[in-house]
């Protein structure tokens, strides 16, 4: 990647040009909209609508919130090894049975809050798993991470099928699909809660794991900021070299990095599983390990940018599903779109604005610092 | 610049030069690689160009190959002014260059990396054809011999570089420059490269050749130019000059800074290095057969041109890479070089300030305060329970940021914000602070200014007077001499020689261009520091 | 199983290899100039909504081929623009191209056409038809020789014959052209390129084109000449069983084809062994065969069976530098 | 409001122009809003976990009644219905017992039996073909009548039976419905008879490529190709979306809406379809006998076997 023309402070850094890659990836959502002859004010109005003006808008807006927090965090912290974890999808795929087999065993015998820590230990046990072999290859074998983790997420749909076509689904069912919970491995919805506030969620599916995934983030932002791993992760992420001259050993940041990734990645199941639908079915994580990378580039791998462009995500994701009701000609692909342009412009075109905004920053700001702007001048 | 030695004309000899540079400028933002360059290349001569790392020898050629624009100047080729915008034109007007680093495609085929970019139309075969005859003259001409069908990956070193000239004669090259070519070869494979360039030279081709080693100039070339701090300060015949006279050009009169130390105590051996040898991916000796020992209360200085295997030696001794065989023992006896675990050397008392602090020593995006505990994370100092404790990494930020004056005083900037010479400090800081036993020091004031030099070789100095073992790696000679007690030169992957503190800068400089046995013609002794400007470049 | 039966298998995976084939071959000239691109998918994806679209709108299938290419290299560009002009990532920009593709393409085939991402169905004349070789009817019944030709060579869409024309040429215009020999090279080295005076950027360009046109042919292919029309999602991972076969066939042509022609073999015997149960494993779950091209492939990246080492420059944006 | 006539269907994944059954629904609907002038609202679903939430905005905004099209949305109904106890919910193709929820199920076997007899005489190579969607019992039933209705013509004929796949995916993959259909040609089959919504496009596409017979289903689909689709096994999905917008409009009772009906050839509710496209095809013989057969299907005098009634099919292949 190029070098910056100019140092640029830091709020321009980490705060405009992020912001102003997502405001053109936007811009350009809206000329497609333009383009197939609908009015992008129209729909932005109906879309802020469809994901917040209602209680059960949000609830919904929360419950895909909820997805993407913990595909984003899986994404960002795989980001902070300097590795790109693709296979979202699939660890979170392989975390639904994970989560579903331990539902499946005790939601008829315990109740849901002894369930749940069980599902979650195999939720993420089962995403860890399935990032940690495409890790041992990278950091073992040599094998690219990206191209393994693709391959992955293709295998564990083939598996998954496999698995709910001919041993999961109960006999007679039409539907790849276990069967349905008991009480016991349903999670509690966030109805009462809203009820305090004297909204009505209505049916939306939003559950507790939105404060799993919110205390993930917190100990994410721990781990990583706060723990030896979590500093060897980030230097090796940053300068690999340095890492090695600092003794740090790649290979254990590679498997600790992406087993995290995958756990994280495999926790997102829950809130689909467990907490909407109270069985496995097939496909249920709708794209939400992809999603992530948007969302982590987004949020430029912080928990804190996680939370707000997954909250993003997920206002759009339920406030397209309005829009594709009242605006059929804007079907819920428009959200593929922006997330396609998000990452194109966030990610792939990170630097295209970068030279212009800090022509614009030397102009607009003092003689001093537009010397500096733009490159020191020679003695 | 006033202290400049008045430049020898050399006496222009019949004919347009092949080449002429007129008043080349060139800068990389503030640094002035190029300034105001006059030079005349007589055709069909081997024309030397020296000066020390980062005098702007590479730049220059660079330039006249079009990889680089100059900002000013210009160039003539045999009496006709040329617009070199790309190497297309360079190649166009008859220059061809073998650079340091070579440009070949590896799994081509020898014949294959020849006519890439000559390939003489849109099909290959008329051109490979004419290539396979081309090579045929060319080897029988020049003793270029190399099979056209030999992948270029699996050839030796000595051959890529025949491949290398070959490119550049195949494209009808009548001026052939050569960056370091001999850097990486074996004598007797410099000596076949020396045999060809003569060939060339009376075959009417001109030749130019940067290197760093005395012996190889005064060995093929009949002319050569000085280059110091981007200028040219002196052409000279070869037959009327000798190593001495070019070395001190090279290295010119400096601000002189006295080190003040005391007589060194040595005590123990704390670091002993024994038959260290170092065979890389490609097959080359880069260590061979290095042994050395470091006693408490000394320092130990490896002078030597970048490239010999001085950063290697480092990187063997640390940890980071290695050894393929030989031996390294810390005070506590135990054998290191097998395995490469530079935490655990850390651990054993081992610090380390490595040569490229942007690269290796510091992480640039990190706080300052972090980048200060890099290696040493995992010091129970900075624990609180599972945790890192900020605070107790800060603090401890904060009280190196005041002993070590590192400016801005602020531990929680980036360390990519802070200049280079307290950047520098930074890594200082964060190795010596520690009471290691042995302390390896690579490139230690390399682009730090004038005041922050002093403080570092006080603080190298204070060490030593506390009976720590450093190893110190410049190629500053001046600051070896200013700082050892002991100095071995180093020479292709080999230490060549041990002298002591108060050696003849032209001696060290003789030893250094690899020519041993050399008699002592020394004009100053005593101590000199280099000034501000002369930074080196890291050569990889 | 009988001979007949083992042609007709044959005869099935050449038509489920083709668009493997084809944008195997795409990423091959991406990927060996040293642009690595995980969007086929994407550019195959958006070249079939396009074929179905402009064939429907024009009724000629070549009125598709070229929509579809246009739209593929168009793609392709924005990928070139990623990660040559702005050195971008290529993975991320790859990830976003095949997202892009998914979107647009469902996007607009519901605003256009309304049928729920659809293209209208094609009549015949506006597809790609089979060519029968001369004489294929007439030697069908001769033994052995008969199936071969009249089945396995004979009767395809001219999609096919091109992709499978495309191999020699690949290999010719790689291994025996002066394109071919400084595109290998600036995937290898591009700065030996550069200081040969060849300029790194346009020659990447130019992979980068001719990469989208072959996707787009093979997205035409799904959609107007192996279906009558396109549909949501209708690559479903074709783009990256193609980029698991370019990885099989160490980004060499031949060995492309060979792959390609094994997962579409492989896709075939899924078809058409359904449930039924294989000598000496018994009965093999269809996931499995689904599944095999990207274990293949992760074995094979995994150097446990020959090692794939990708091109050298790959992935790496060229900065200019000593 | 509950009387109050504003129809909303959910369409299945295979989207409402599959040419096949979701298409059958939506022309019964636009029917409706032809003869009737009421407006009606749709929705497609592009995935499953859109279901609920698009049964319910419907139900939300007082649409009445919502009718789910496809057995999979039988769980969704059955949640949302509880939800919006006064909306008059239908589905088709699965039974949901709940107060408000009409099922509707039709005797595809019945009907397929009756295009099995057809496919049996009109192949001259003694071998025809089943394509499926998904693996899922109620495709076997067509593949049961249909095996049934076929060698009650030709007690030797040879069936080959596929089925595209196992997840909701196989309704819409007209490239595998191709090859599988050529795969069963390529065997000796010329009469290929479809159930698999979508991705019986390609199925009836192989066999007018190859000159061979297809058989449609659900929808009358003989105009995909004129000549080389032998029938249709016709699904009067479009009479049950009709007949269940008209009794909402004339009022009926909540008990009267909800229940069960179960539609066969008696109710019309499936049959085979004959006309100008593949008149051709149809020689005065065989419509005489299949006519026969329909007779005595009606009284009860030849009783088809139902594959869900037991999950088996005595009639082998
Ligand atoms: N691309 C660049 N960007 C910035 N500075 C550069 C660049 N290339 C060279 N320089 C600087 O220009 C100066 C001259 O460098 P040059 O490489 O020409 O030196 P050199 O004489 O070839 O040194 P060496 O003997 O180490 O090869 C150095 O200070 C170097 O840091
Ligand atoms: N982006 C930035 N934000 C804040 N401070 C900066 C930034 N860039 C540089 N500085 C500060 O500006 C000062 C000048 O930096 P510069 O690299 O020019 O120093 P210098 O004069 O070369 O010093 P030295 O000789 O130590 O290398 C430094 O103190 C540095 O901390
Ligand atoms: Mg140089
Ligand atoms: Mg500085």
């Amino acid at each position: 990647m190029s070098a910056p023309a100019a140092k640029l402070p830091l709020w321009v850094e980490v705060g405009l040009i992020p912001l102003v890659n997502v405001a053109v990836a936007f811009l350009v959502a809206g000329l497609v909209v333009l383009f197939i002859g609908e009015s992008p004010l129209q729909a932005v109005r109906i879309l802020l609508w469809g994901a917040l003006g209602f209680g059960e808008g949000i609830g919904f807006t929360l419950f895909y919130t909820t997805n993407f927090i913990f595909t984003g965090l899986a994404v960002a912290v795989a980001f902070h090894a300097g590795l790109f974890n693709i296979g979202g999808e699939g660890q979170a795929y392989l975390g639904g049975l994970g989560a579903a087999l331990a539902a499946l065993a005790l939601d008829r015998v315990v109740p849901w809050y002894v369930t749940f820590p069980l599902a979650i230990c195999g939720a993420a046990l089962f995403g860890a798993a399935w990032a940690f072999i495409p890790a041992w290859l990278q950091a073992r074998r040599g094998s690219h991470i990206v191209i393994t983790t693709i391959m992955f997420n293709f295998i564990a749909s083939s598996l998954m099928v496999w698995l709910l076509v001919d041993h999961l689904s109960p006999a007679g069912s039409m539907q790849p699909e276990t069967r349905t919970f008991a009480a016991g491995g349903a999670l509690p919805e966030l109805g009462p809660l809203f009820g305090l506030f004297g909204a009505d969620m209505g049916a939306a599916p939003a559950n507790i794991s939105l404060f799993l995934a919110l205390f993930a983030c917190l100990a994410v932002y721990l781990f990583i900021w706060r723990t030896r791993l979590g500093y060897e992760i980030r230097a090796t992420g940053l300068n690999p070299t340095a890492a090695v001259y600092a003794g740090i050993s790649t290979v254990k940041v590679t498997l600790v990095a992406m087993f995290l990734s995958g756990a994280l990645a495999g926790m997102m199941a829950l809130n689909p599983v467990l907490g909407e639908q109270q069985r496995l079915q097939i496909d249920f994580v709708q794209g939400a390990g992809f999603v992530g990378i948007a969302v982590a580039l987004m949020g430029r791998a912080h928990p804190l940018g996680v939370v707000l462009a997954a909250f993003l995500f997920g206002m759009l994701y339920q406030g397209g599903a309005e829009l594709a009701f009242d605006m059929p000609t804007i079907s819920r692909d428009m959200i593929v779109v922006i997330q396609a342009l998000v990452i194109l412009f966030a990610g792939a075109l990170e630097h295209m604005f970068r030279p212009g905004i800090a022509r614009a920053f030397a102009l607009m700001s003092s003689p001093q610092r537009r010397r500096l702007a733009a490159g020191e001048e020679a003695p | 610049m006033n202290d400049r030695e008045p430049a020898a004309a050399a006496t222009e000899p019949a004919g347009p030069p092949a080449i002429e540079l007129i008043g080349i400028d060139k800068s990389f933002g503030a640094v002035r690689a190029n300034r105001d360059i006059h030079l005349k290349v007589a055709e069909a001569t081997i024309h030397g160009i020296v000066g020390e790392n980062g005098a702007g020898k590479s730049t220059l050629m660079s330039i006249l190959y079009g990889f680089y624009q100059a900002d000013r100047g210009e160039i003539v080729v045999r009496g006709r002014k040329v617009a070199i915008a790309s190497p297309d034109d360079a190649i166009a007007a008859g220059i061809g260059m073998v650079h340091q680093h070579f440009m070949l495609v590896d799994n081509f085929t020898v014949l294959e990396n020849v006519i890439l970019g000559a390939e003489g139309g849109a099909l290959l075969r008329e051109g490979v054809a004419m290539a396979r005859a081309e090579l045929t003259r060319l080897e029988r001409e020049y003793e270029l011999q190399v099979d056209p069908d030999a992948p270029v990956g699996e050839l030796p070193v000595g051959l890529q570089q025949r491949v290398e000239i070959l490119k550049a004669l195949y494209r009808g090259a009548d001026t052939l420059i050569l960056d370091e070519p001999t850097g990486v070869l074996t004598p007797s494979e410099a000596d076949h490269l020396f045999r060809i360039l003569r060939q060339l030279k009376e075959q009417g081709k001109t030749v130019i050749l940067i290197t760093h080693k005395l012996r190889e100039i005064m060995a093929v070339t009949d002319r050569v130019s000085v280059m110091r701090r981007g200028e040219i300060v002196g052409t000279l015949k070869t037959a009327e000059t000798g190593p001495e006279e070019l070395a001190e050009l090279m290295v010119g009169r400096r601000v002189l800074l006295r080190v003040e130390k005391a007589e060194a105590a040595p005590g123990a051996p704390l670091l002993r290095v024994e038959n260290l040898t170092l065979v890389d991916a490609r097959g080359v000796k880069r260590l061979d057969d290095v042994s050395l020992t470091v006693r408490a209360g000394e320092i130990v200085g490896i002078a030597g041109v970048s490239g010999n295997g001085q950063s290697e030696l480092l990187e063997v001794i640390a940890g980071i890479r290695p050894a393929t065989s030989g031996a390294v023992f810390l005070a506590d006896g135990s054998d290191l070089a097998r395995s490469a675990d530079p935490a655990r050397r850390r651990q054993g008392g081992l610090a380390h300030v490595p040569e490229d602090r942007r690269r290796m020593g510091l992480v640039m995006a990190f706080e300052e305060n972090e980048s200060a505990i890099l290696g040493y994370h995992d010091d129970p100092l900075y624990r609180s329970g599972a945790f890192l404790s900020r605070e107790k990494v800060r603090a401890d930020a904060r009280d190196k940021i005041r002993r070590y004056d590192i400016r801005p005083p602020d531990c929680r900037l980036l360390t990519e914000n802070f200049s280079g010479g307290n950047q520098q400090k930074i890594v200082l800081a964060r190795e010596m602070e520690r009471g290691p036993d042995v302390l390896l020091v690579g490139q230690p004031t390399r682009g730090v200014d004038i005041g922050a030099i002093e403080f570092i070789h006080r603080q190298l100095v204070a060490m030593r007077d506390a009976g720590k073992a450093i190893l110190l790696v410049s190629v500053e000679l001046d600051e070896i001499r200013a700082l050892s007690d002991r100095i071995l030169v180093m020479f292709a992957g080999r230490i060549v020689g041990e002298r002591g503190p108060d050696a003849g800068e032209g001696e060290l400089g003789l030893m250094m261009a690899g020519i041993e046995q050399a008699g002592a013609a020394d004009g100053r002794s005593g101590p000199v520091v280099p000034g501000l400007a002369l930074k080196g470049v890291p050569t990889r | 199983m009988d001979f007949q039966a083992v042609v007709l298998i044959l005869d099935s995976s050449i038509r489920l290899a083709t668009p493997l084939l084809l944008a195997c071959l795409a990423g091959l000239y991406s990927e060996r100039s040293g642009i690595f691109d995980i969007g086929l998918e994407g550019k195959m994806l958006a070249g079939a909504f396009a074929a179905g679209a402009a064939a429907w709108w024009a009724g000629s299938p070549w009125v598709g081929l070229l929509a579809a290419i246009f739209a593929s290299v168009a793609l392709a560009l924005v990928h070139g623009f990623a990660s040559i002009t702005q050195r971008g990532n290529q993975i991320v920009s790859g990830v976003a191209i095949n997202f892009l593709a998914a979107g647009l393409t469902a996007l607009l085939g519901q605003a256009w056409f309304a049928e729920g991402g659809r293209t209208p169905q094609l009549p015949g004349e506006a597809r790609f038809a089979s060519l029968a070789w001369p004489g294929a009817e007439a030697l069908r019944q001769v033994p052995f020789l008969g199936p071969l030709y009249g089945e396995l060579l004979s009767g395809h869409n001219p999609i096919v014959y091109l992709g499978f024309l495309m191999v020699p040429l690949t290999w010719w215009v790689l291994f025996k052209t002066r394109f071919g020999l400084r595109l290998r090279a600036v995937g290898e080295n591009p700065a030996a390129v550069d200081t040969a005076g060849i300029s790194v950027a346009f020659l990447r360009y130019r992979a980068v084109i001719v990469c989208g046109v072959l996707c787009g042919a093979a997205g035409a292919y799904l959609a107007i000449a192996q279906s009558a029309g396109f549909i949501v999602n209708m690559t479903a991972g074709k783009g990256f069983i193609a980029l698991a076969a370019l990885i099989f066939a160490k980004w060499r042509p031949w060995p492309a084809m060979g792959a390609c022609f094994l997962f579409g073999f492989l896709d075939a015997i899924a078809i058409r062994l359904q449930g039924a149960s294989v000598p000496m494993v018994g009965e093999v779950p269809v996931q499995f065969m689904q599944a095999l091209p990207y274990v293949l492939t992760v074995v094979l990246l995994a150097g446990f069976i020959g090692r794939a080492v990708p091109p050298r420059a790959g992935g790496i944006p060229y900065v200019k530098e000593r | 409001a509950q009387d109050e006539l504003s129809p909303a269907i959910v369409y299945d994944l295979g989207g409402k122009f599959d040419k096949s059954f979701n298409e059958a629904a939506y022309r019964g609907a636009e029917r409706f809003k032809e003869e009737t002038g009421t407006d009606y609202r749709d929705f497609e679903l592009q995935n499953d976990s859109q279901r609920e939430q698009a049964l319910r905005r419907f139900a939300q905004r007082g649409m009445n009644p919502v009718i789910g099209i496809g057995f999979s949305q039988a769980q969704a109904i059955e949640k949302v219905a509880e939800e919006f106890p006064e909306t008059r919910f239908a589905i088709i193709d699965m039974v949901v017992e709940k107060p408000n929820v009409r099922s509707i199920v039709f005797k595809e076997h019945e009907g397929s039996y009756l295009v099995g007899m057809l496919a049996a005489m009109a192949s001259e190579t003694g071998k025809i073909g089943f394509v499926g969607g998904m693996d899922i019992p109620l495709i076997r039933k067509f593949a049961c009548g249909y095996v049934e209705g076929a060698k009650a013509v030709n007690p030797d004929i040879e069936i080959y039976q596929n089925m595209t796949g196992t997840t909701g995916a196989a309704w819409n993959d007209p490239v595998k419905g191709g090859e599988l259909a050529k795969s069963q040609f390529d065997r000796g089959a010329d009469v290929v008879y479809h159930a698999a919504g979508g991705t019986g496009i390609g199925v009836l596409q192989a066999a007018a490529d190859e000159g061979k017979l297809g058989i449609g289903v659900d929808s009358n689909q003989n105009m995909l190709h004129p000549g080389a689709v032998l029938t249709s096994m016709v699904k009067r999905v479009d009479n049950a979306v009709y007949d269940a917008f008209e009794d909402v409009k004339n009022g009926v009772a909540m008990q009267e809406w909800a229940g069960v009906e179960v539609l066969g050839l008696a109710e019309d509710g499936v049959g085979w379809s004959l006309d100008e496209h593949n008149a051709p095809l149809i020689s005065e013989e065989m419509k005489a006998r299949v006519e026969e057969a329909s007779e005595k299907i009606k009284s009860g005098e030849i009783e088809v076997h139902d594959y869900m009634s037991d999950d088996t099919c005595p009639a082998t292949m």
